[in-house]
């Protein structure tokens, strides 16, 4: 999935990889492309994490884990940060989800009833970001479909997200979901049963 | 010109802040996590005493950490934060209805902040549109596109980390331990700034100023600094 | 004037200095006061006209004019400047105007049917300065008083004028004119002569 | 990490703009007087001859220098800018009718264009309240205060001129030759900088970047800077 996403990311993107398995993506993109990396704590150009002992208290991502510089490194602070988010200057943005919608409404902050934690920068990169890519389980532990008719928990970004990519497949969200690919070994049934809304396949 | 004379620094933590605290006041505290945190203010803070305080910080810090002291004392009421996971002690509070709690979305948090300082009492945002953030807040539309208003952010105090300063009190910060100080430096009525080192005015770049001195009307140098990392992450050889 | 206009700063001050004769209240600054100028386009520190042969094109005032740095200097873009100016940190501006009316308006921008040349920042300044103190002749050249009871001509504030310093005295404006000092050799019934408002005098 | 190749640097000004420029466009330009324009996209856009451009500008030029050069060839339909006092052409377009113009506030201005980059369609402020600038505008009130509101401005193409890059195209600014630059940069579809010197990724200061390069398009070194000074003014010695 992870391999799959870094397909996304194309020569000269500026990205901003979501806390989690988005942070992974990092590890699969193609040596040849030129890739930058936001982290919305203030930083562009973010490199890999450091070796042991190199790690740097003042050098921290989103998720607040150390992580080193590059040559074409920046740092700025969060207002400007944001201003590079809400502006849209951001090309690409991987986040995971608890729920998305038919209508490309997305639900990952916050389930009634536990505890709020916050939405950090999630609703501030769904709405700035040009295109955002959800990368997701396709069903819930408990094998609840994740890709819905509409969304049951309270929202991150209403009509946000433009592609789903999960472990059954590859999907377009625009008023509908459209499947664009299905992963290894995965029939059109089974993603089919496994969503909780209709899936268009392309004629 | 005259050769000026600077009365911006304070001998400790305790001295710069001792006339600014009163019961009830709105604190702006810098920092993400635990990087770029006013370290020795917030000691400072947690000793004085003062109580009932709103507190406008990214996140509450974690236990024995950041705004973590305070919370143990009991003296903050309100936060104004985009993210409180790190710490069980917030949520026990919340839980209990001891603390309030004000979501907002990070970069409208910056936001509303940089407004604040920069005069402007209001401005439209995509972010939030359609999700619980938008309740209550009026909605315009902008090109085909809806927005919802947020307002300005100030407060009684701003407590800011920076890296060097001079004594002007122009600053400069370090890697990703800029990230909300230079807006809250802004958008204090007072703002107080602890540094790792006060050079000479001259000694720093002019084009390299981060926060220009008029923004800061106390600084105090900081001692002790823990060098805490939330989430210690490295890679293979 | 400019001798007296400059007895209104006080040690530690920003201060903004309109373009012409509020300029010069910089030759009379007090040495032992700490006073730091600010110019609009991106500069806190502004320090002295360079000597000849050192005048640098990338360091000029808001009135065009090259100038020098300070030890403390700063620079910073036009909206950095203008959010400092904006968000009340700027102690005083000392500008010139055409007209200011007993409520406190100011007219400095504008004489409908001559060429308009533009308000470059002085609203934003008289809108967002602390303290605003007009610096001008008492009297236009054709002898018509420019302390009126209200502006003829375009403002470029309402309600924002605080001090007035004239050739004939110190006036403070709080809808009303109160003087606060007479110049030399002038008297009371000059000054109710030359002004275009009824001027309160101190019990 | 990968070998990054990048691919913003020009050979030159021209080649830097010749498949964005379209008739009828809108071009903001960098700059204060004549201090930190772009004077090499200025001829190259000269050059291209593209016409009924609206320009925003904090200035427009003198005879001969900046944008002065697009008025002498009537290319500017429009101009929106907050003082254009040193240019006796534009009054003299601007009485008979050639041109039209839009008076922003300095401050206004730039926030707008701020705003602009910032995806912040409108936002609410005191500079011009009870003046000709408030006609048409929403006023509101914020603390017993009245604010108008102002909107956000983007362009087709944002000139601005830097003082060193990097081949990601961060920037540097020298001295008051920032001005309008850092922000400009943020509010056009397409940016393109000019600069004096061009380094290695990695020769710049990462703490000390004004521009970070996501905002820049394109590169070119600019040659022939006239150094030109509007107001020489010097003291005695």
């Amino acid at each position: 999935m992870c391999l799959r996403a870094s397909q996304e990311l194309k020569d000269g993107d500026y990205v901003n990889l979501g806390i989690g398995m988005p942070t992974l993506v990092a590890n699969y993109i193609e040596e040849s492309l030129n890739i930058t990396l936001q982290s919305e704590n203030g930083m562009l150009g973010m490199g890999p994490f450091p070796l042991e002992g190199e790690e740097d208290s003042d050098l921290i991502n989103a998720g607040k884990q150390t992580i080193t510089s590059l040559p074409d490194t920046s740092y700025f602070s969060s207002a400007d940060s944001f201003a590079m988010i809400r502006g849209g200057h951001i090309d690409l943005s991987i986040l995971g989800a608890l729920e998305v919608s038919k209508s490309g409404d997305l639900a990952n902050w916050m389930i009634p009833g536990k505890m709020v934690k916050g939405m950090g920068g999630a609703m501030d990169l769904v709405a700035g970001v040009k295109k955002v890519i959800v990368l997701m389980d396709h069903n819930a532990k408990d094998g609840a479909p994740k890709i819905v008719e509409s969304c049951s928990l309270p929202l991150t970004g209403k009509g946000v997200v433009n592609t789903i990519i999960t472990n059954l497949g590859v999907f377009e969200v625009n008023k509908e979901i459209k499947i664009l690919e299905l992963a290894a070994n995965v029939t059109k049934e089974e993603v089919i049963e496994k969503t909780g809304t209709e899936v268009k396949f392309p004629n | 010109m005259s050769k000026k004379k600077y009365k911006k620094i304070y001998s400790n933590a305790s001295h710069a802040l001792e006339d600014i605290l009163f019961d009830g006041m709105t604190i702006m505290s810098g920092g993400f996590g635990l990087c770029g945190l006013p370290e020795n203010l917030i000691v400072a803070i947690k000793k004085s005493g003062v109580s009932n305080l709103k507190v406008i910080s990214n996140n509450a810090g974690t236990e024995g950490h950041g705004l973590g002291l305070l919370l143990e004392t009991g003296q903050i009421k309100k936060a104004i934060s985009s993210y409180v996971g790190e710490n069980k002690l917030f949520e026990k509070q919340y839980l209990s209805g001891e603390i309030e709690l004000e979501f907002n979305p990070q970069g409208t948090l910056a936001e509303r902040i940089r407004a604040g300082g920069a005069g402007i009492p209001a401005f439209f945002t995509a972010t939030g549109v359609g999700t619980l953030v938008s309740k209550n807040k009026e909605v315009k539309t902008f090109n085909n596109k809806d927005y919802i208003m947020e307002t300005g952010l100030t407060a009684d105090l701003s407590i800011i980390k920076a890296w060097k300063c001079d004594e002007a009190g122009n600053l400069i910060y370090r890697k990703t331990a800029r990230n909300f100080n230079p807006v809250m430096a802004t958008a204090g009525k007072v703002t107080v700034a602890e540094v790792e080192e006060i050079l000479k005015a001259g000694e720093l770049d002019p084009d390299q100023i981060h926060t220009p001195g008029i923004y800061i009307n106390r600084i105090v140098k900081g001692k002790d600094y823990s060098r805490a990392i939330e989430n210690l992450t490295v890679r293979e050889k």
